[in-house]
């Protein structure tokens, strides 16, 4: 209704994290989620966010998206806090479920963000449509989503965060449904968008190849209390090919994120 | 998960609102109080000379209840808000009627319901006897058993889920009181009659729910029993009752409420002298309604108490199976 | 063995409308087949028991008496058939079970439409404040243990000092009863959403009305709808309830007291009938609209 | 000179039937619209016509004296205007070989009474000779068992009820035709047995009487009551006087409820018994004097007296539950 | 109740598909779930299913464990038909999804086979023991199954249907909720239980190197109507450790895979 907020490309996309902790109080005393993590990613940047289970990977995601306040730390999302950054509509997010709305067909599912941003009329549908023809799911704009698989609803799901073209993408497991052939096809449809728009991305996954396939920076974390263990620089050419996964230094990233995550990860601890 | 933080933020604090809250209700029942001593002995159909005094000592306790009843509400866990609303609500009732002079034949103010409910108590009890007991727990009983039986036979033979079924969630939406004159009819005055009316009325919901209990049974736990070769019976004891008991009792809360409605209605059709119905009945066409209010009363307390029984034995197999939220 | 259901053979089940036709009549001609010896049994049993008494019914033996009881425990087809003739023919006249039937669907709706504002405020209130819901949901909960048929003689003579009479208190105590469903429905419904869907909204910096038009409001249509077609078949009940137990000039529940005074049987089978077939119009009439409200979820399993 | 007729709801005690002969005579025979009134006659089912009156969903109606008083005593502003029954037509029938020779032989027996106020007899007969019943909401082990029903006897009687209540006029022919003819009962009758109470009168309420303008008539309430129950008497006359037209007058105006019971069921057969019964009940007391309408105030005292030491009333009710002006009024006599 | 069941352990362990096909009706028409499909399997193979997602992977696990009943062509599972085998317990199946009862405890789902199969009393519990320790997660016996995670819960139901030592096994995707560390530990710890108990193992999974990493023989499958694409031999040396995912051997096998995978996948097809 109000027509004064601002648009999301109008912001810049480094995001700070410094001596970040969280701490959720529960029924057994605390749980550290996170621990004095620190982190500088550059606006541009493409980091992936790897881990074993529960070590707070969605945590931190959360805390960028000012969807959890710090128990200790600084953070500094597009320059400002995160509530700023927040409130400007700096990043879009992808949960690791779907959340489409019932009671949306796929395409006005899409607009949603666009209905709440006050987007003009025609610009939502035409924007909606790119989206959707992005994610390969033209065809079934007026479906409903119970009509789709889960991999299809998370595509739409990515269509959605996409669609009002925020400067900053934070995505959790967003290809965690997805058979390795969609999922390698929409891999390179998001370096593709990486490339043109020069967003920054936070990508959660469990996979070692895709983080490394896609990312300038892996960070590995440990659970409990969640730490950042280490970063992994990537060191491969742009733009990706899918033959660069055959190259030695795609396989020393990978060595490097998977010993980085062997240490620490008792296998009783997992989840 | 996610509106946690926002709660956490939103709790406001501080032990002082609270305390505030319980001196608003106090100061409130005292002007309430004073309010009603004011027109302790009024003849109805006359205005009280002071009426003016007493609504504005009722209005402004009202005012102050309200806040304070807020105030302890939005900080108090359990059942305190509700009661404090209780003796909050009688109190300023009590000062109304009062103070309009509103003839007890028209509406009988709390204290006289009181002192109804205290004086025929030995009777009300006994009706209460009649209509909880014999009528709307016998009923309840054979209504729930008869339901599970054909609620079984509705599983397990196709042809009646088919057949069956979809009368039994047609009947659902029948309005049962129209049965009463019917059944009181062909059964007689005697509690049986009103007993056959609880179980009929009983049976649709049941039958309905536990069916839908039993077949929302998870596929994957019969195929696992089929991977098992476990024999029908065993299954059914092993996946499909504990996946209907949820159902079970959700149907077994909605009917409580359906039993006592369907005794006392039927008691109006006919009854031997005793029973909840029957002294509703009788009193109010002699318009004596505290006599009346206070069988309701009693009603109440009862259904309430039936429905928390339930709700009780709902939690106790509820945790053994040791679900969640 | 093969009749455990396996999600493969759920979803391949035969669609319900179809499959159910034939167990349905078949059901049905059993019933019906039943009835005339249940009905000669049960009728000749009373008539037998009447004679016993000395009492000269001018019918000759028990069984012959069974099919023309004046009061029979159960209706001879004949006797339902006629009765059905006498009290529908002509269908709007004041004393004919349609034209009734009529009055007390009047009620029933309008006792529903005020059901379902009083609920839908009450939910609001309910999930907009924790206080509200702590000092007030016990005592709505012990509301409905309140048997209304002892309320609505004492509810009516009231209203009527404030000149509210006729239909109006009856679609009052329909409201009563029916307003609980809805209230307790649409609370549910309004919590529904997902956390993860209120998240999005606040990535978005949507504010409390969007959130509310947008999410909770649209997520809560699909639980107002079940709980409207619980409360139809309560509202009706309270209707016919409260025509029975005020003064009343027309309605089923007027017609249902009268034949009750009349000791007509029949006339009260009929009325019976008439008030099942009501009932289950109301409920289909809200599944229709809540097809058309909700176009997305045609065709949705389950 | 028709729509300046006055609008009047005049509730009736049961559905149609000859019980009220008198009122659908004066509607036939427009001795209502010689009034000026356009009287509608409201039938009733299960509730006491002071329910309808007081609420002001009738203008008046025709009820018993003890509904009345004890409405009265609750509060409820109703007033006495016109006696219509001038004699108590309540029995109570036993079957003859039951062996209930006598009131003290009803203890530990069932009784079936109707509710809604029409149970004030049986609760006095039975107080008045020491009996307790289930009647008292705070007697808890009474002597007698009050079985309420749907007011058909052959619902109750004889295999669940050892005494029934029936009208003269209505329910003792309905039970011969149940098929017990009168050698096979034993009928006691109130009126006989000290409990005279007073049947059929006709009311209204305080407000309606205070009314300056009823109805924006022009006219006061009490005006529109004495036009009301000039007509009424008048009718009743009439109706008394010409039983045979009577009856074809009423018998249009009802229907389920006009037949008796049983095999025997026949309306014109049931009204014609029913006319004659409700006759005798009105050619009694102040009507054999000249004085149709009239509440004679000894048999209203004794009434009184009656309901104060059986506990029925608490107190003597106010002067104003009887207003003897509108009778004064109707007929130019003067009340005793 | 009835003690005369045979012990699962006393049956061979080979499969055989011929000409098989399976057609469901649906309300548009038929669905045809798997068309002809032929395979072999000898008795102490490891054979992965691979394909798109709806290319009947799990219908065809269905049909050998007489959850369906084929619609065309001859299927024999260790030597008799499927429902013979099914009521000799022949096979374990791990769901898709877990499938545990919620209102038992971890301890006594892993028993809920041994109960309803009559194993004695503290056999059952010591092999559920036993289980338990294999998927790590002894600590977690007495937790009922909300508590546990997603993958946690998927652990369990693997314990579950290796308890009772059916010679076969059929389990579909049974690693896809897991992190890539605990799958490879779970993968490492499923092929040792392979290489002793000689079982025969049908696994259904979305991870080309997974299957290539886990079998004997890698199947790959067609979307709709479903059908065998092709079946990759896997000539790596037994016992398989992780260097192997580095041999040439290991990448010409994934490649093949992949290979066959892309014939006949037009983006749009998938779910
Ligand atoms: N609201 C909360 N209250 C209490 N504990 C929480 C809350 N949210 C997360 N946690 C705990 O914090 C830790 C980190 O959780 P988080 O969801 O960030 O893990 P994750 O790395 O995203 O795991 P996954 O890979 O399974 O998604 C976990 O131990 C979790 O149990
Ligand atoms: N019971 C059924 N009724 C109708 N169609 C069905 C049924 N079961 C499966 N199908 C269809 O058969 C095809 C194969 O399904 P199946 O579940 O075997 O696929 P899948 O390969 O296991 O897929 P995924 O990787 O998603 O698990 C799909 O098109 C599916 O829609
Ligand atoms: C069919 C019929 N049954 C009973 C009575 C007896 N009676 C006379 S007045 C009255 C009050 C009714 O509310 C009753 C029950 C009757 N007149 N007609
Ligand atoms: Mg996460
Ligand atoms: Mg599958």
């Amino acid at each position: 209704m109000t027509t004064t907020v601002a648009r999301p490309s109008s912001v810049g996309g480094a995001i700070s994290v410094r001596n970040l902790g969280m701490v959720f109080p529960t029924a057994g005393g605390e749980t550290v989620a996170l621990q004095n993590a620190s982190l500088e990613i550059g606006a541009g940047e493409f980091i992936s966010l790897i881990g074993p289970s529960g070590c707070g990977k969605t945590t931190l995601l959360r805390l960028m998206a000012d969807l959890l306040t710090p128990t200790s730390g600084e953070l500094r999302v597009a320059g400002q806090t995160p509530q700023e950054a927040r409130e400007q509509r700096a990043y879009g997010y992808v949960f690791q479920a779907p959340a489409l709305f019932e009671w949306r067909n796929v395409l006005s599912n899409v607009m949603l963000p666009l209905e709440v941003m006050n987007f003009p009329k025609e610009e939502r549908r035409a924007r909606a449509e790119t989206m959707l023809r992005l994610v390969g799911l033209e065809k079934f704009a007026r479906s409903y989503p119970w009509q789709l698989s889960g991999g299809m609803q998370q595509r739409v799901s990515i269509a959605r965060a996409l669609a009002f073209d925020p400067p900053i993408l934070l995505m959790d497991e967003p290809f965690g449904a997805l058979d390795e052939i969609t999922r390698e096809h929409l891999n390179m449809e998001l370096l593709r968008l990486w490339r043109d728009t020069k967003k920054t991305v936070v990508f959660v996954t469990h996979s070692i190849s895709e983080a490394v396939f896609l990312s300038t920076r892996v960070v590995v974390m440990t659970a409990r209390p969640g730490k950042i263990e280490g970063v992994v620089d990537v060191d491969l050419p742009q733009p990706r090919t899918a033959e660069v996964r055959e190259t030695p230094a795609f396989f020393e990233a990978a060595t490097k994120v998977r010993e980085l995550l062997r240490k620490g990860h008792g296998f009783d601890v997992v989840e | 998960m996610a509106s946690r933080a926002a709660e956490v933020k939103l709790r406001r604090g501080g032990v002082a609102p609270l305390a505030l809250g319980w001196g608003l209700v106090v100061a409130s029942f005292v002007l309430l109080g004073v309010a009603i001593s004011q027109v302790l002995n009024v003849q109805f159909g006359t205005t009280p000379s002071n009426q003016g005094t007493v609504l504005l000592l009722t209005a402004l306790g009202v005012v102050l209840g309200v806040f304070g009843i807020g105030r302890i509400a939005d900080r108090t866990r359990g059942l305190t808000p509700a009661l404090v609303t209780f003796v909050f609500s009688l109190l300023a009732v009590e000062a109304l009627l009062r103070a309009y002079a509103v003839p007890p034949g028209l509406i009988p103010t709390p204290s006289r319901v009181w002192t109804a409910l205290v004086n025929g108590l030995e009777v009300l009890a006994r009706d209460a006897a009649v209509t909880f007991v014999q009528e709307a727990l016998v009923g309840y009983l054979g209504g729930t058993i008869v339901a599970i039986l054909v609620a079984l036979a509705v599983v397990r033979f196709r042809f009646l889920e088919r057949g069956l079924l979809p009368y039994a969630a047609v009947a659902s939406s029948v309005p049962i009181v129209a049965l009463a004159p019917v059944i009181v009819k062909a059964f007689g005055l005697e509690p049986v009659s009103k007993a056959i009316i609880v179980g009929i009325t009983v049976f649709f919901p049941i039958v309905v729910n536990v069916v839908r209990g039993l077949q929302s049974a998870n596929p994957h736990h019969l195929d696992l029993m089929r991977t098992y070769a476990v024999p029908p019976a065993r299954t059914f004891l092993l996946v499909r009752v504990p996946s209907a008991l949820p159902f079970l009792f959700t149907a077994l809360k909605i009917a409580t409420t359906l039993a006592m409605i369907g005794a006392i209605v039927g008691e109006f059709f006919g009854a031997t002298g005793e029973g909840l119905g029957f002294r509703i009945q009788i009193e109010a066409g002699r318009f004596n309604l505290d006599v009346v209010w206070a069988a309701i009363v009693v009603a109440s307390v009862l259904g309430i108490a039936f429905y928390g029984l339930v709700s009780w034995l709902e939690s106790r197999f509820t945790f053994r199976f040791g679900s969640a939220k | 063995m093969t009749t455990l259901p396996s999600p493969g053979a759920r979803s391949s089940r035969p669609k319900r409308s179809t499959g159910n036709f034939w167990p349905m009549a078949i059901v049905a001609f059993l019933v019906l087949a039943l009835y005339w010896p249940l009905m000669l049994w049960v009728n000749a049993g009373q008539a037998q028991r009447i004679m016993a008494t000395g009492a000269d019914l001018g019918c000759g033996t028990a069984t012959q008496c069974a099919t023309q009881l004046r009061n029979p425990t159960l209706p001879a087809p004949g006797q339902l058939l006629s009765g059905f003739r006498a009290l529908s023919v002509p269908p709007f006249s004041t004393t004919s079970a349609p034209s009734n039937a009529l009055v007390t669907a009047g009620e029933t709706i309008v006792g529903l439409a005020i059901a379902s504002v009083l609920g839908i405020v009450l939910a609001l209130l309910l999930v907009i404040s924790r206080g509200f819901e702590r000092a007030v949901l016990p005592w709505l909960i012990a509301s409905q243990m309140v048997p209304i048929i002892a309320l609505a003689p004492m509810l009516a003579v009231v209203l009527g000092q404030y000149g509210v009479q006729g239909w109006v208190p009856k679609a009052i105590i329909a409201a009563y009863i029916a307003f609980f469903p809805v209230a307790i429905g649409v609370a549910r419904g309004l919590r529904s959403p997902d956390p993860l869907q209120l998240d999005l909204l606040r990535t978005y910096h949507a504010g409390h009305a969007t959130v509310f038009w947008k999410l909770q409001l649209p997520a809560s249509i699909p639980f107002l709808f079940t709980a409207l077609k619980v409360a139809a078949t309560a509202a009706l009940i309270g209707s016919i309830v409260a025509e029975i137990s005020t003064i009343s000039f027309s309605g089923l529940g007027k017609m249902l007291a009268e034949n009750s005074r009349a000791s007509d049987t029949i006339a009260l089978w009929v009325i019976m009938i008439y008030g099942a077939a009501l009932g289950i119009f109301l409920v289909g009439l809200v599944g229709l609209i809540e097809r058309a409200v909700t176009p997305w979820r045609v065709g949705q399993p389950k | 000179q028709n729509q300046r007729l006055i609008p009047v709801r005049l509730q009736l005690k049961w559905f149609p039937q000859a019980q009220f002969a008198g009122f659908f005579v004066a509607k036939a025979k427009n001795y209502f619209r010689d009034e000026g009134l356009d009287v509608t006659l409201v039938p009733i089912g299960d509730q006491s016509p002071i329910q309808t009156v007081a609420t002001g969903t009738a203008d008046f109606g025709t009820t018993w004296i003890t509904d009345l008083l004890t409405a009265r005593q609750q509060g409820l502003p109703v007033v006495h205007i016109a006696q219509i029954f001038q004699r108590s037509g309540y029995t109570l029938v036993a079957l003859r070989n039951s062996n209930i020779s006598n009131v003290a032989g009803f203890k530990g027996k069932r009784i079936g009474v109707w509710p809604s106020g029409n149970e004030y007899p049986v609760l006095a007969l039975l107080k008045r000779n020491k009996l307790t019943s289930s009647l008292e909401s705070n007697v808890a082990r009474p002597d007698v068992q009050a079985v309420t029903y749907p007011f058909d006897p052959s619902l109750v009687f004889p295999e669940k009820v050892d005494l029934v209540s029936a009208m003269t006029y209505n329910e003792l022919n309905q039970i011969q035709g149940l098929g017990y003819d009168m050698s096979k009962l034993r009928v006691f009758r109130l009126a006989d047995l000290g409990i005279n109470l007073l049947e059929d009168n006709m009311f209204t309420t305080q407000a309606v009487l205070n009314n300056t303008n009823f109805k924006g008539s022009g006219l006061s309430g009490r005006e529109v009551a004495a036009r009301l129950v000039r007509a009424s008497i008048k009718g009743w006359d009439y109706a008394v006087k010409n039983q045979k037209e009577a009856v074809q007058i009423v018998l249009p105006q009802c229907g389920n409820t006009c037949r008796g019971s049983g095999t025997r069921a026949d309306p014109l057969q049931h009204q014609t018994w029913q006319m004659a019964e409700v006759a005798k009940l009105y050619n009694a007391g102040p009507t054999l004097k000249g004085n149709a309408g009239l509440l004679d105030p000894a048999t209203f005292k004794a009434n009184v007296t009656l309901l104060k030491s059986l506990g029925i009333l608490k107190a003597d009710p106010p002067a104003n539950v009887v207003d003897y002006k509108v009778w004064e009024a109707a007929t130019g006599k003067k009340a005793p």
